[in-house]
């Protein structure tokens, strides 16, 4: 067995924050105290849990996670500098890339960032639209965490094939609008690039009318597994408070018990005008993770049904509005939205040109991944990869 | 919420001798913030996240931003005494003076509790070589761990006070810093270089120290 | 037979021999599991099959599995940074010997056998009714005295954690 | 087949005879001395070549449910149906380069696939596969083929160990924590079969269990309470053993990449698969052997299906519930798995220990006493189980969710 030398790996490194009780009980380090031996494993860049190209260095003592730091950056092509070299709308096809299962709500945060910047106004049609296709998006990102959350419980497969059978006909639907199934480049500044016809929205009317019989066969099979209740209960526990300062947002914060959406706080785009209720955990385990996706999923399809009811007729671009060469006056603005896995912000400073002088991605997953080594400390390496797999991060966002 | 003017009006009343500044922002969103003194940047900090008013509990986004010397060139007007009784003479000279840099860090703070913001922070380094410290919010805002790395990776501001202040997405034997305006891109990705022609021609431009045989491992 | 006898004896012997002279633990520990396992094999080749298989059970399928967890759980001492002097050596070796010896040659000289008549064969069910029969007390306290030393055991070597606790 | 025709008895049938029929026409003609030689000879390559095919097929066969299951049809390119693939495999992992790490202890890494496959191997000797197929009769077999599997998780204890990989060695550690835990269980639920059957030979134990009670209900010990509880917990305790999903935390594959088998590749990772599949088949074999009668018809009048026929059929039936258990459950944790073995499946059988004395005691009750014998030993199952059950799953359960007001 290995054994690391405790201060060339910062394991005796206590972690505090200043001014409340915050911090959670982070087991002080004491390598001579009958421990055991100390085993430091690298999990990942190449692991099939990990989610992508992403290493934790953890160090055990037994199976029981001592220290744990995220380790990233493989995936980092600074995304951001690629911003401030590209016109404004240059960078929409690039946003796709972000998280890249969920190009059209990562388009609609940088699109509202530009509007912000340049005044632009959003047809109505248009809002009605982003709605649909972001909350398409959520569906179609909550199925697949699930799918995956549980391939990381051990499950062999199974549910991520039920779950990655609905994800294709979203992106079916997807392809069919925007020609693109995973890469839409969707949005534009005021409004969006195409019109969805009626079949189209046809073809949306029956998914989404067929989705809460697929939502309930698979919570059927899982939500009251006892296996997967067992794995999942008590482990990994976020505390309000920790998550609210770690910034931590989107579902993982509302399983945590904080009633925090962004369509309800900011009231963006159309959203106050439909009726739907935020989900909320109590232990912000992951279990309350899992669930409050299943749960949101409900909500959106209610978004989506009342959405699809009223798409007003209408432009779906403002024909004043600019796109190529759009040169917004010098100032700066942050916008921001509710994406499926957090707020997903989009942060420009404009110098008058062309091309953004500072364009800034907040990505939901690489905040949320700050409080990582809190959730997994004095947990086993199973409870790590399901406590990484509730997160949710796309490694495309975490390390632009 | 206040409004930023009679918030200003407060934290300089809590915080005599800081200087606090209101940025105005010329772009319709009417985001306006605050550009801090480094020395008090952290008492405000937690003044604005423990006020009750205010209650700034979550960080949502850091951001760098880098402002590079540039030239200014200015006239400047020289008054000479003319002509005995006449008018003086004016003279107008163009003269070009170094504006030196700064790195400047940016927080947007919001309220979950009261829902709203943002309250938007800035401090700015003394310049962007040799004083580029800024103290850390980590300890007041945990969301600024992982955020306030990429902006000492990518832009090179070093956070007195943060609990592990590493780069985060460049890998640790990175020299530079790739998010600023003079940041020269290497012109070969190759981390050993390849002995073929113009990869090798190449590289010798680019580790000129590395670059006669034998060298072990390039160090740029 | 005899030959049979010998190989079986190589087996055993051997392996044990190497056990106790390689440097690495898990070899060792696995060296007597092959001795182990050539001592199941010459109970075998002497008749006594429930015998054989029950070693086989509890020493191959049991207590080898506590040893490896024993050898891989417990924290390596401090190597001595030098080995001891060859003199040291060689009087360790000679002592070790010579003890090993006297207790073989004492068993194997002054043991009185009481007779060579061959041993009766005993059926298996016949061994269970013997074993829970007239037996049936010895057995228990033998049972008893096994647990006592395995909770003794655990009690002594379970780390003290006095701060741990908890949700952990 | 004409029943009216079917002989007297099933055991003259000629199907019934035909392997031992077959066995005698080949070694008819050696020599005496020869001739027991010859004839174990042959049941080995048998033992080889149907459980070298049940092991290919099975692979086949676990990927076309595993694919059904998931709304996918499976391979289906090789062959018809696929029906090519294992061999295709076989050739791939044959030619693959076998790649052992410069740290690995090389004797170990490779005595360890080789070591697993054979002792999976030896414990089908004493299967009784049909009335007169048994490659060995002992006295103690029951006994021979338990300390025969015992030393299985030693070599993957040793396939982890060897590799010098931290996954490896993680998963060494947990196949060791494994087998102490569940070695346990699946022995004490195999003792109340010997208490009732009054053997440890398998084909005492097979007999034991011939004959219909009212003609319709089989004598098998899983048919009653407490050869069902024991028959429950020696499959949960096979699938630990065998490390099958959802214990397969050994090779758990999204925590440990590939756990004891991340170091091997070609044709020494294709042996740990085929001893995973020997294991399995051998346990499954037990199970038939010890619960659900071996190789005796369920109904008296398709006896004049040979009995092999119907070992058969009970094995893949077995077999089949593994696969599709691997097909549907999440993986335990480490501690949960010891805590379900000790907690609940040992305390368990135990109970059932004296459960099944209790029945052995009362074999000779008949009329009103055998319902209430019956009776006896349901309840000696269904509350220990229901008491064990609550305090396993104590700390979770469903939960209710509120909603943010607005």
């Amino acid at each position: 067995m290995m054994l690391p030398d405790p201060a060339s790996t910062g394991l005796a490194r206590v972690r505090k924050i200043e001014g409340s009780a915050l911090g959670l009980r982070t087991p002080a380090f004491a390598p001579e105290e009958g421990a055991g031996d100390l085993l430091e494993v690298s999990l990942g860049p190449h692991h099939p849990s990990t989610h992508g190209v992403f290493r934790m260095d953890v160090v055990l003592d037994g199976e029981r996670i001592v220290r744990l730091k995220p380790v990233f950056g493989y995936l980092h092509r600074n995304h951001e500098k690629l911003g401030e070299g590209t016109s404004y709308l240059g960078s929409m096809p690039y946003t796709d890339r972000l998280d890249y299962l969920n190009s059209m709500t990562n388009n609609w945060a940088y699109a509202i960032a530009v509007e912000k910047l340049a005044g632009i106004a959003v047809t109505e049609r248009a809002e009605y639209i982003r709605v649909i296709l972001a909350e398409l998006s959520r569906l179609l990102n909550h199925t697949c965490l699930a799918g995956f959350l549980m391939q990381d419980c051990g499950c062999s497969g199974t549910p991520l094939m039920y779950a990655f059978r609905e994800r294709e006909k979203i992106l079916d639907l997807f392809e069919s609008l925007s020609g693109s199934r995973m890469m839409c480049n969707f949005q534009r500044f005021g409004g969006c690039r195409v019109d969805p016809s009626a079949e189209w929205l046809a073809a949306t009317r029956k998914l989404v009318d067929g989705y809460g019989a697929f939502l309930d066969e698979f919570e059927a099979l899982l939500s009251g597994n006892e296996i997967v209740m067992a794995r999942t209960q008590g482990v990994g526990r976020l505390p309000a408070a920790l998550a609210v300062n770690a910034g931590v947002t989107g579902p993982m914060l509302r399983a945590s018990g904080v009633g925090h959406d962004l369509r309800k706080v900011d009231g963006y785009g159309v959203y106050p005008r439909f009726n739907f209720r935020v989900p909320i955990g109590r232990e912000g385990d992951v279990y309350d993770r899992y669930m409050v996706r299943m749960l949101e999923m409900r909500e959106s399809i209610s978004i989506l049904d009342q959405a699809l009811r009223g798409l007003p007729g209408g432009p779906i671009l403002d024909p004043k509005s600019k796109q190529r060469g759009l040169r917004p006056k010098a100032g700066e603005a942050y916008g921001r939205i509710e994406g499926p896995k957090g707020e997903i912000g989009f942060f420009l400073v404009s110098d008058g040109t062309g091309n953004p002088t500072r364009y800034r991605v907040r990505a939901p997953s690489f905040v949320n991944l700050t409080i990582l080594e809190d959730l997994c400390l004095g947990h086993s390496v199973a409870d790590a990869v399901i406590i990484l797999g509730s997160i949710d991060i796309v490694l495309g966002e975490v390390d632009r | 919420m206040e409004s930023p003017e009679a918030l200003r009006d407060r934290l300089l009343a809590r915080f005599p001798g800081a200087s606090l500044e209101l940025v105005a922002n010329g772009s319709p969103s009417g985001q306006v913030s605050f550009r801090i003194d480094p020395a008090f940047l952290r008492e405000v900090a937690r003044f604005l996240r423990d006020d009750p008013e205010l209650a700034l509990d979550q960080c949502s986004n850091v951001t760098g931003l880098d402002s590079p010397d540039r030239e200014v060139v200015e006239t400047v007007k020289e008054s000479q005494p003319g002509a005995p009784g006449g008018p003086p003479v004016v003279t107008e000279r163009k003269q070009t003076r170094i504006a030196p840099g700064h790195l400047e860090v940016i927080y947007h703070l919001y309220s979950v509790a009261r829902r709203h913001g943002p309250v938007i922070l800035r401090a700015r380094t003394g310049n962007r070589t040799d004083a580029v410290s800024l103290p850390s919010l980590t300890p007041v805002w945990r969301s600024c761990e992982f955020q306030e790395r990429e902006v000492f990776d990518l832009y090179g501001v070093v956070f007195e006070g943060h609990p592990d202040l590493r780069r985060i997405l460049m890998w640790d034997a990175f020299t530079g810093h790739p998010m600023r305006k003079d940041y020269v891109e290497p012109d070969d990705y190759e981390w050993e270089p390849t002995p073929h022609g113009d990869v090798l021609a190449k590289a010798r431009r680019h580790y000129p120290s590395a670059a006669a045989p034998g060298a072990a491992q390039p160090s740029p | 037979m005899t030959l049979l006898l010998a190989v079986l004896a190589l087996v055993c012997l051997v392996p044990a021999v190497a056990a106790v002279l390689v440097r690495n633990l898990i070899h060792s520990a696995l060296l007597f599991v092959l001795a182990w396992l050539g001592l199941a094999v010459f109970y075998l080749a002497v008749g006594a099959e429930f015998i054989a298989f029950a070693h086989a059970l509890v020493y191959v399928g049991g207590v080898s599995m506590v040893v490896l967890f024993a050898v891989l759980l417990t924290r390596p001492g401090r190597v001595d940074p030098l080995p001891p002097p060859s003199t040291q050596r060689a009087i360790g070796g000679v002592a070790a010997v010579a003890l090993v010896a006297s207790m073989l040659g004492s068993s194997i000289f002054w043991t009185r056998l009481p007779s060579m008549e061959p041993i009766p064969m005993v059926s298996l069910r016949r061994l269970g009714e013997l074993l829970a029969g007239p037996y049936l007390v010895a057995l228990l306290l033998v049972g008893l005295i096994l647990t006592v030393a395995l909770i003794g055991g655990l009690l002594l070597a379970a780390p003290r954690r006095p701060s741990e606790g908890g949700d952990a | 087949m004409i029943l009216a025709a079917a002989p007297a008895s099933p055991a003259d049938a000629w199907l019934e005879r035909a392997p031992v029929l077959l066995r005698d026409a080949l070694t008819g003609w050696l020599p005496d001395a020869l001739r027991p030689w010859v004839a174990a000879l042959l049941s080995i390559a048998t033992i080889l070549g149907v459980f070298g095919l049940l092991f290919a097929y099975m692979t086949l066969a676990e990927r076309k449910i595993l694919g059904r299951i998931q709304n996918r049809p499976g391979p289906n390119r090789t062959g018809p149906f696929g029906l090519l693939q294992p061999f295709a495999d076989a050739i791939k992992a044959l030619t693959k380069e076998d790649i052992v790490p410069r740290a690995a202890d090389q004797v170990l890494h490779f005595l360890a696939p080789v070591v697993l496959v054979a002792l999976s191997l030896i414990g089908l000797a004493v299967i009784p596969f049909g009335r007169n197929l048994v490659a060995v009769e002992m006295e103690a077999s029951v006994l021979y083929f338990f300390a025969a599997g015992a030393a299985t998780e030693l070599a993957i204890f040793m396939a982890g160990w060897a590799s010098r990989n931290k996954y490896s060695l993680l998963a060494a550690m947990r196949a060791l924590a494994q087998l102490i835990s569940y070695e346990v269980p699946l022995l004490l639920s195999v003792v109340p079969v010997i208490v009732v059957a009054g053997s440890l030979s398998t084909t005492d134990i097979v007999a034991a269990q011939g004959g219909w009670a009212a003609g319709l209900w089989p004598h098998w010990h899983a048919l009653t309470p407490w050869g069902f509880s024991a028959f429950a917990v020696f499959m949960v305790a096979a699938l630990a053993e065998s490390n099958r999903s959802p214990f397969d935390l050994p090779e758990a594959e999204s925590e440990l990449i590939a756990g004891h088998l991340t170091e091997y590749s070609g044709f020494k990772y294709a042996l740990f698969f085929m001893a995973e599949y020997l294991g399995m088949a051998a346990l499954s074999a037990m199970a038939v052997t010890l619960f659900l009668g071996g190789w005796q018809a369920p109904l008296a009048v398709l006896e004049f299906i040979p009995s092999y026929a119907w070992f058969g059929v009970k094995l893949l039936l077995l077999l089949l519930g593994f696969i599709w258990i691997r097909a549907t459950f999440p993986r335990l944790r480490i501690d949960q798995l010891t805590r379900l073995s000790w907690k609940f499946l040992v305390p368990l059988a135990l109970v059932n220990l004296i459960n099944g004395g209790v029945w052995a005691a009362t074999a000779d009750w008949t009329g009103a006493a055998a319902v209430v014998r019956w009776f006896i030993s349901a309840l000696g199952v269904v509350v220990p189980f229901i008491f064990l059950a609550r305090s396993l799953s104590a700390g979770y359960g469903p939960r209710t969710y509120r909603y943010a007001s607005p």
